[in-house]
């Protein structure tokens, strides 16, 4: 059982990462602001936006049903839950006794289930365009998330995160080639979760380019607070888990104030960085036919299979 | 016993055989008849032979019975039946095997009988040596004309042969077994042949033809 | 255990006079209490006994003499138990379902037959589960098939179902000759037909002979199971079945074939410790990989609600195998906590599947007994007109695609962690196939979900898109009563897994048991380390803790605010109507892409011109899409074809030619003295 | 039971059925030769009942001497003569009835028909009971004529041709048989038996002695001679066209009852030369034909369009397996076979009178024609279905038991090839066989019948039949048990005690 102030740490860990979620996109908006000559909103502007929505009025589909209601808050509830489980700037969470990383990926699941649901409620054709291109894109992926893991989890002993990046943290990659063919896996599975460019883009509302932005269409004033917030603490998390995993460095595994601070500090810059490249990335490249996408996953499965062989041979 | 008997039987026997080859190779209904009225006779007097012979006395009531009904009876009964019938479709016309073929055919059938006489081992009985080959040569003709021919009529004729052939056989082997099978034997088949007849009335009432080819709307192909 | 017995002769009279009252009830105002009340008796007994076997001991009972040679010997230990306890379970719910479904039975056609059937149906699988003897195991278990077989084709008057019927008869009695096959292979050893004597002695078979009827038994079984290629006559039986017999014919019936399998392994074929018999569980994954995925494919372009849920059953057999074989590959390796783990991921999906895709199918049959159409394309809306069905049916949705915090998501997870385990395996070849093999387990559990997304939204969300939704209304009570049952049962055994672990462990006499419903299910490293831990009731409670939370925030600080209802963005277009919404076949259409190699879809497309010289001003157009079974065209037809093509060879000596019919009689009589001449025995 | 009494039963139990056709050719008024052929059938069941008692009491009953003797093998055969016997009879007082009403028949006819029946089981009955193997071949050549006669019964110009080739083929086929017998006789003979050297009896006690080359090919007569007449391939080409001509109450005796006596022939031989040679040489001959009837069986149901043809295909399955069952050997082997034939002649004329009631019904028996029985008339329909599934072996029907056995004898004496053969026909037959019954049964009917089961005497026979295949399924009475034991057990030795 563990202790109160592991549990607290644990609380606050996660809570942290929900607040955090929101500069992450206002830092990534900025820069490819930056990257194509605009000034761009400051990297607060989400925050703001958040808190506008949360005080409008809503407007609901009158074809839309309980689910259509619900689904904000279980999306909410199952990101925020997954939250709970990463490990930010302490190797391990308390809440490793409870779930593990297959959990996080059944919550997203679950989060993801009622959105391609509440896009269907509607009866508009956005939200149909939606939750089919997601349908597919998010089959595709899991097969190649599940692969990735696969061999974080027999590199590192587990599936538990706790153990995941303690075992980072003591090792470095040199001796773990096929670590880096997983990252590769990992890092398309991200950009296709958060549904970023090839996949999709945020910034737009054309019909050719949405698939999350498709879905959730209809929502407004709180919901749309909620489902925004939600979306970017899945980023979240997903950035600090391949931050934590395959640059474990300067995490702290021991609770002593330097340490931990030294940590936060350490995760705040990474993940930062890693959300610049992200952008950067995006704003190099342009959006893929929705019958491409397929053959970047299958890069995906591929390299990470390659990292299963390497990791048995 | 003396050679003279011995010698009896060897010619019987051969005249009996000749007298079944007969059978086969002629066509029309009539000679048929004739040629089996022939043969019944033979085997009547051949059945007197046996008798003499092993001198048992049922067998000579066996060849008396012979000779009433098989050479007298039944050819009264057929010539009854068909009289009616005109003289086509009593006759044989095409056989599956032309008269050639079929005599090759019946020798096989012949050396094959006795082939297989060869392999029953037989206390030194002459009769048996003798009859027992005849007999299955003359089932196994009768068995050959039942497959070449085309016509009800000779069809019948055909069993008559071979029913011959099972009384020789029966009473070589036997020497007469308890009479009443005998009997049995001669009453189911004097039915069977009543019955047959009785057949042949209605397939030229239905079919006006005794042609066994028309009988052949029950098939499965 | 005399009391045991007297409830279990108890249960099968209880069966039996319902099937004798329902026969004697013509159709009469009482003739649904006489048929289901007794099966309901029965089913709740079935329970009990099942229960006290597990906990106490094992029940046996004979009866000698009743026919030469054999004994009908009932044994009943904790698998039997096992089974029994699933079938008590769903075939409450169902009868319960039943009271109110079967219904409009009684304005057709004779329910009193259907109630007959019925009962003899249920009876039967559990004198299959309970039968210590292979004579009567094959008895009772083509009475299974055969009640099933009458049941499914109950609604005769449809040419279609009948054809499927028949369909299933035969591949299922195809099945049942392998596994009398299997049973000969083990008499000819034993010399007996008693399973007892299979128990004592089959470790000391020969090899040969263990693998001769482990195979034969797999595929037996496996056609009972419906794994590929041996599962299409499922797809064809489940929807011709009334939806209360689909039910349980999906719920329990192909577990039956588990059950087979399982007591081949582990009780007939004398399975022993050592890497020779690692191919049986590789030979289960193989198989149990192409089930899950080419079910799961087939399920997601489906049009038919009932089609649908008969592949995703498919699919489901198709994980269950998987762990079954991982447990047997662990096993022949000597792996025991692994074997353990893995065999507890398989049974504890067994539990599951028997309940959501119970419930689904009970779903689908009120949906049918509503709107009387399968077709999802003319479905739609009907959350409002059925609040109760579609919030049952969305539960047993999330079971299915493996998400927490219901059931399924809880044997998947451990489905995933025994494959994970996998690298412990003492062969890097296995290792690295077993890893292989968890893309397509990957891939199933993607589609799972694509799928039942789909399937609810078309049926129950947005606007309908063909029938009317006037006349429709919510189903009687005591169907929604069947359905909340199962439906409850998920949650709990996805919330509180300890229930399903330790009847696991009590039944299969696992080391590893929990303690307490609070601790977590928990796998250590070699080095004591945790490889990961899962405590269910703690994350429903953080998931509710989180809701909460957020609740009380937003309110806090984003403040009262109102709700406006209004017609959909619709673009400033102004008549949105349902022709303009994603219908089932466009929402699969990516899936069907990706995959067109299996599907082989066939698309048309009809356009009609208001001018027949100007092809821009389109009047109509018609879009046709489908998609082929490559399974009966590539393997069935070709198969019957050859078949029959020889029977009409053979046939053929019917000549209708009494020449011909002399001349075999005598060519038989020379050859057999030829034969005899030459032939020295 | 003392000489006499055994000498009173035997001469009642043939005295009956003479007394019937005595009194049917006294009073020509139908319904009084109805009723007295019913009294004589179940006169008939009844003593063959008392008689079953008694072998089963005191294993052989035998009298006139040895003229007549009857083991359990023999009882085992009885039964099903007895129980046919009186369900036809029961069952052809309404159909006969109703080919005289719509005027197919007259008078005549049916005074001719009952004659026919009476005579027909007289001579069925000899068969199992007399000790004289030239008695039985006698009597087995009588059944042949009459049931020819009965065949004819209405000169239709199928019925014709189908009683000519029953003649024909029948007769020489018997011919064969009787060359057998002689030459078994002779075999008898020369090994010294002076007197009763034609019994059955003299022939088991002296079957050491005999010569195995005589008694090979005496064998080889037997069986295609009777095998003709028990309907086993490829001599089995009568059997469809016969069958399917005679009226339904006759097919169902042709099948239920007479290849069973013609089985009944060969397996007594069977027994005297498994006293000479072993059981290997005649049950490799047998196991031959067993599997080439049920292979030729399995590829002719698939295309028939006659329903009466199909069941009688279906009875050429079925003698194989029985021939099949004795050929395996071995105490299941035998016993499963006995039971089969038991279980077969329960089954079978439920089919055909199912059947029959049916195409009285539609008029027709080609079965693309008959569609939706279960609908016009349900009970027969559902009696048609348990008739069929019996057939194809379908647990819980009585047939499944018997055909277990046999197949699991085959593995027992290590015929692993023959039986996996075998199991892929019965495979085939049962998709081929289900697929007609249940195109029949099932769908709707083409035109508008009004809903009616054709009257309670076309229903009765078939409900006892039908009682009889569902208990036989999971319940054999002690009784029976012993007596079929008694029966394998004098096959198996080739003894006689």
């Amino acid at each position: 059982m563990p202790s109160f102030l592991e549990i607290t740490l644990g609380i606050i860990q996660a809570l942290m990462l929900m607040a955090l979620s929101p500069l992450m996109t206002g830092i990534m908006r900025k820069t490819k602001a930056k990257t194509q000559k605009r000034m761009g909103a400051g990297i607060f502007q989400p925050y703001y936006d958040m808190v506008k929505l949360m005080r409008k009025d809503e407007v609901v589909s009158d074809q839309s049903s309980w689910i259509f209601r619900s689904t904000p808050w279980v999306n909410f509830a199952a990101i925020g839950t997954a939250a709970f489980f990463i490990p930010v700037f302490l190797s391990y969470s308390p809440f490793g006794l409870v779930g593990d990383l297959l959990l996080v990926v059944g919550l997203f699941g679950l989060a993801r289930f009622f959105t391609m649901l509440a896009g269907l409620d509607t009866s508009s054709a956005f939200g149909g365009i939606g939750s089919s291109r997601e349908m597919m894109v998010s089959t595709l992926l899991e097969p190649a998330l599940f692969l990735a893991i696969f061999v974080v989890a027999l590199t590192y002993g587990g599936t538990n995160l706790s153990t995941l990046v303690e075992g980072a943290s003591n090792s470095s990659l040199l001796p773990h080639p096929q670590l880096i063919f997983a990252a590769i896996a990992m890092f398309v599975v991200i950009l296709g979760e958060t549904g970023r460019l090839p996949f999709g883009n945020h910034a737009t509302h054309l019909e050719l380019t949405m698939m999350h932005e498709a879905m959730v269409l209809e929502y407004s004033g709180k919901s749309l607070a909620l489902i925004d917030w939600a979306q970017s603490i899945k980023q979240v998390i997903l950035f600090s888990l391949i931050v934590n995993i395959f640059t474990p460095w300067g995490i702290a595994s021991s609770v002593s104030a330097i340490s931990l601070g030294l940590g936060l500090v350490i995760f705040i810059v990474k993940i930062s960085v890693f959300a610049i490249f992200v952008a950067f990335l995006e704003s190099s490249i342009a959006k893929w036919r929705l019958f491409r996408i397929p053959d970047l996953i299958t890069v995906a499965i591929a390299s990470s299979l390659v990292g299963l062989v390497l990791y048995y041979l | 016993m003396g050679m003279i008997q011995f010698d009896v039987l060897t010619i019987s026997g051969a005249i009996l055989l000749i007298a079944t080859f007969g059978v086969i190779a002629r066509r029309g209904f009539m000679d048929w008849l004739n040629a089996y009225r022939l043969q019944s006779i033979v085997l009547a007097v051949v059945t007197a032979i046996i008798g003499y012979v092993t001198g048992i006395w049922e067998i000579y009531i066996a060849a008396g019975l012979t000779f009433v009904i098989k050479s007298l009876v039944i050819p009264k009964v057929l010539t009854h039946v068909t009289k009616s019938l005109e003289i086509e479709s009593k006759t044989d016309f095409n056989p599956y095997l032309s008269l050639r073929a079929s005599i090759i055919v019946s020798a096989f059938l012949v050396t094959m009988s006795y082939f297989l006489s060869q392999q029953i081992p037989f206390k030194s009985d002459p009769v048996v040596n003798v009859f027992l080959p005849v007999s299955m040569a003359q089932f196994f003709l009768g068995l050959f004309a039942l497959v070449n021919r085309r016509t009800a009529l000779s069809q019948v004729v055909g069993l008559l042969v071979i029913e011959n052939g099972l009384f020789l056989f029966t009473l070589v082997l036997t020497h007469g077994v308890s009479l009443i099978i005998e009997v049995g034997i001669f009453a189911d088949i004097l039915v069977g042949i009543v019955i047959s007849s009785i057949l042949l009335f209605r397939m030229s009432r239905t079919f006006d033809s005794l042609d066994v080819d028309r009988l052949e709307n029950l098939r499965d192909d | 255990m005399i009391e045991n017995l007297i409830l279990f002769q108890i249960i099968v009279s209880l069966f039996l006079g319902g099937a004798i009252l329902g026969l004697i009830s013509r159709n009469g105002r009482f003739s649904r209490p006489l048929i289901f009340i007794p099966s309901m008796m029965g089913a709740i007994l079935t329970i009990l006994f099942s229960v006290t076997v597990i906990t106490t001991k094992s029940m046996s009972w004979e009866v000698p003499h009743v026919i030469p040679f054999f004994n009908l010997e009932i044994f009943v230990d904790g698998i039997s138990a096992f089974f029994m306890l699933l079938i008590g379970i769903v075939s409450f719910a169902v009868s319960l379902y039943s009271m109110g479904y079967s219904k409009e039975y009684e304005i057709k056609k004779r329910i009193s037959i259907f109630g007959f059937l019925f009962n003899i149906f249920i009876l039967s699988m559990i004198l299959v589960v309970g039968s210590n003897n292979g004579f009567f195991f094959l008895m009772f278990w083509e009475l299974m098939s055969l009640t099933s077989f009458f049941l499914v084709i109950y609604d005769h008057d449809k040419e279609e179902n009948v054809k499927s019927g028949m369909t299933y008869l035969v591949m299922t009695h195809f099945g049942t000759a392998l596994i009398f096959v299997s049973f000969l292979l083990g008499y000819l050893q034993t010399g007996s037909f008693g399973f007892d004597s299979l128990r004592t002695s089959s470790s000391s078979f020969p090899h040969l002979i263990k693998d001769l009827m482990f195979v034969s038994a797999f595929i037996g079984f496996g056609t009972k199971a419906g794994i590929v290629p041996l599962h299409t006559w499922l797809p064809k039986a489940h929807p011709s079945a009334p939806s209360n017999v689909s039910a349980l014919m999906s719920a329990v019936m192909i577990k039956m074939g588990i059950y087979g399998i399982i007591r081949t392994v582990f009780d007939f074929a004398g399975f022993g410790a050592s890497p020779d018999y690692a191919w049986w569980g590789v030979l289960m994954v193989i198989a149990g990989s192409a089930s899950a995925l080419i079910g799961i494919l087939y399920a997601v372009v489906e049009r038919d609600i009932k089609r649908a849920l008969a592949f995703s059953s498919i699919e489901n057999i198709g994980i269950i195998l998987i762990g079954l074989g991982l447990s047997v590959i662990f096993a022949s390796y000597n792996l025991h906590t692994l074997s353990i783990l893995a065999l507890v991921a398989s049974m504890y999906h067994t539990i599951n599947h028997a309940f959501f895709k119970g419930l689904l199918f009970m779903g689908a049959g009120s949906v049918v007994h509503a709107t009387h159409t399968k077709d999802i394309e003319k479905l739609g809306g009907l959350v409002k007109q059925m609040p109760w069905t579609s919030m049952l049916f969305l539960i047993g949705a999330i079971s299915i695609a493996g998400l927490p915090p219901f059931n399924g998501f809880v044997s998947e997870w451990l489905g995933l962690q025994a494959i994970l385990s996998s690298s412990q395996i003492p062969s890097t070849i296995l290792q690295i196939s077993i890893a292989f093999a968890s893309l397509p387990f990957a891939l199933t559990i993607g589609l799972a979900a694509a799928t039942f997304v789909r399937l609810f939204s078309m049926i129950f969300l947005s606007k309908t898109r063909g029938t009317s939704l006037l006349h429709i209304r919510e189903v009687p009570r005591n169907m929604i009563a069947g359905m909340a049952i199962l439906a409850s049962v998920c949650i709990l055994f996805g919330i509180v897994p300890f229930l399903g672990i330790s009847l696991l462990s009590t039944v299969f006499h696992l080391s590893s048991s929990p303690s307490s419903p609070y601790d977590a299910i928990a796998l250590k490293n070699n080095d004591m380390t945790s490889f990961a831990n899962l405590s269910m009731p703690v994350v429903a409670i953080m998931l509710s803790a989180v809701a909460l939370g957020i609740f009380g925030f937003i309110r806090v600080v984003g403040g009262k605010t109102t709700k406006t209802i209004y017609g959909t963005w619709d673009c400033g277009f102004g008549k949105l109507n349902e022709r303009m919404e994603y219908t089932a076949t466009s929402i699969s259409q990516p899936i069907r892409v990706v995959f067109k190699s299996l599907f082989k879809p066939h698309n048309e497309t009809h356009k009609e011109f208001s001018i027949p010289e100007n092809s821009y001003l389109v009047k109509t157009i018609k879009f046709n899409s489908t998609t082929k079974n490559i399974f009966e065209e590539n393997l069935y037809t070709p198969i019957i074809s050859s078949t029959l093509f020889l029977l009409d060879k053979v046939r053929k000596i019917q000549t209708g030619k009494i020449n011909s019919y002399l001349l075999y009689i005598m060519i038989t009589i020379i050859l057999l003295l030829i034969f005899v001449r030459f032939n020295h025995a | 039971m003392n000489s006499i009494s055994a000498n009173l039963t035997i001469v009642f139990l043939l005295l009956t059925p003479l007394v019937g056709g005595i009194l049917v050719t006294v009073f020509r008024k139908k319904r009084i030769i109805e009723i007295v052929t019913i009294c004589s059938a179940s006169l008939i069941l009844i003593q063959v009942f008392f008689i079953l008692y008694a072998i089963i009491n005191e294993k052989t009953l035998s009298a006139f001497g040895n003229a007549f003797y009857i083991d359990s093998f023999g009882a085992v055969i009885l039964l099903p003569i007895s129980i046919v016997g009186f369900v036809s009879v029961l069952y052809s007082k309404n159909y006969m009835g109703r080919q005289y009403d719509i005027g197919l028949v007259d008078d005549k006819h049916i005074v001719r028909y009952y004659q026919g029946l009476s005579i027909f089981l007289l001579s069925m009955l000899i068969v199992p009971i007399t000790n004289n193997l030239g008695v039985m071949w006698v009597t087995v050549e009588a059944t042949t004529l009459i049931s020819v006669l009965l065949i004819m019964l209405y000169f239709k110009e199928n019925a014709i041709e189908a009683a000519w080739k029953y003649l024909i083929i029948a007769t020489v086929g018997l011919s064969f048989a009787l060359i057998g017998t002689v030459f078994f006789y002779y075999a008898n003979i020369s090994a010294g038996s002076s007197e009763d050297a034609m019994n059955w009896t003299g022939m088991v006690h002296n079957s050491k002695l005999f010569d195995p080359n005589l008694v090979k090919i005496a064998f080889v007569f037997i069986l295609v001679g009777y095998g003709t007449k028990a309907g086993l391939a490829p001599m089995h080409t009568w059997l469809p066209d016969a069958h399917s001509e005679a009226p339904t109450p006759v097919s169902a005796l042709l099948s239920g009852v007479l290849l069973n006596c013609a089985l009944y022939g060969i397996i007594r031989f069977h027994i005297v030369s498994s006293g000479t040679l072993g059981p290997a040489f005649s049950n490799q001959l047998l196991i031959i034909l067993a599997v080439v009837s049920i292979g030729i069986a399995a590829a002719s149901i698939y295309f028939q369009k006659d329903m009466k043809r199909m069941l009688a295909y279906s009875s050429v399955e079925h003698m194989g397996i029985v021939s099949l069952g004795i050929g395996f050997g071995g105490m299941f082997g035998i016993y499963g076979a006995l039971l089969q034939i038991i279980n077969h002649a329960i089954a079978k004329p439920l089919m055909f009178f199912a059947s029959g009631t049916v195409s009285q019904k539609y008029e027709t028996k080609v079965m693309s024609k008959i569609k939706g029985i279960i609908k016009v008339m349900p009970i027969t329909g559902a009696l048609f279905l348990i008739g069929g599934f019996a057939l194809v072996g379908m647990p819980p029907f009585n047939i499944f038991l018997s055909e277990f056995l046999v197949l699991s004898s085959g593995f027992q004496s290590g015929q692993f090839l023959v039986t996996m053969i075998v199991i892929s026909f019965l495979v085939i037959t049962f998709a081929v066989f289900l697929r007609h019954l249940i195109k029949m049964t099932f769908g709707n009917p083409v035109l508008e019948m009004k809903k009616d089961d054709m009257g309670n005497l076309a229903i009765i026979p078939m409900i006892i039949l039908a009682t009889l295949v569902i208990i036989f399924g999971f319940y054999i009475p002690e009784q029976l048990q012993t007596l079929l034991h008694n029966a394998s057990s004098i096959i198996n030795g080739g003894s006689i005690t």
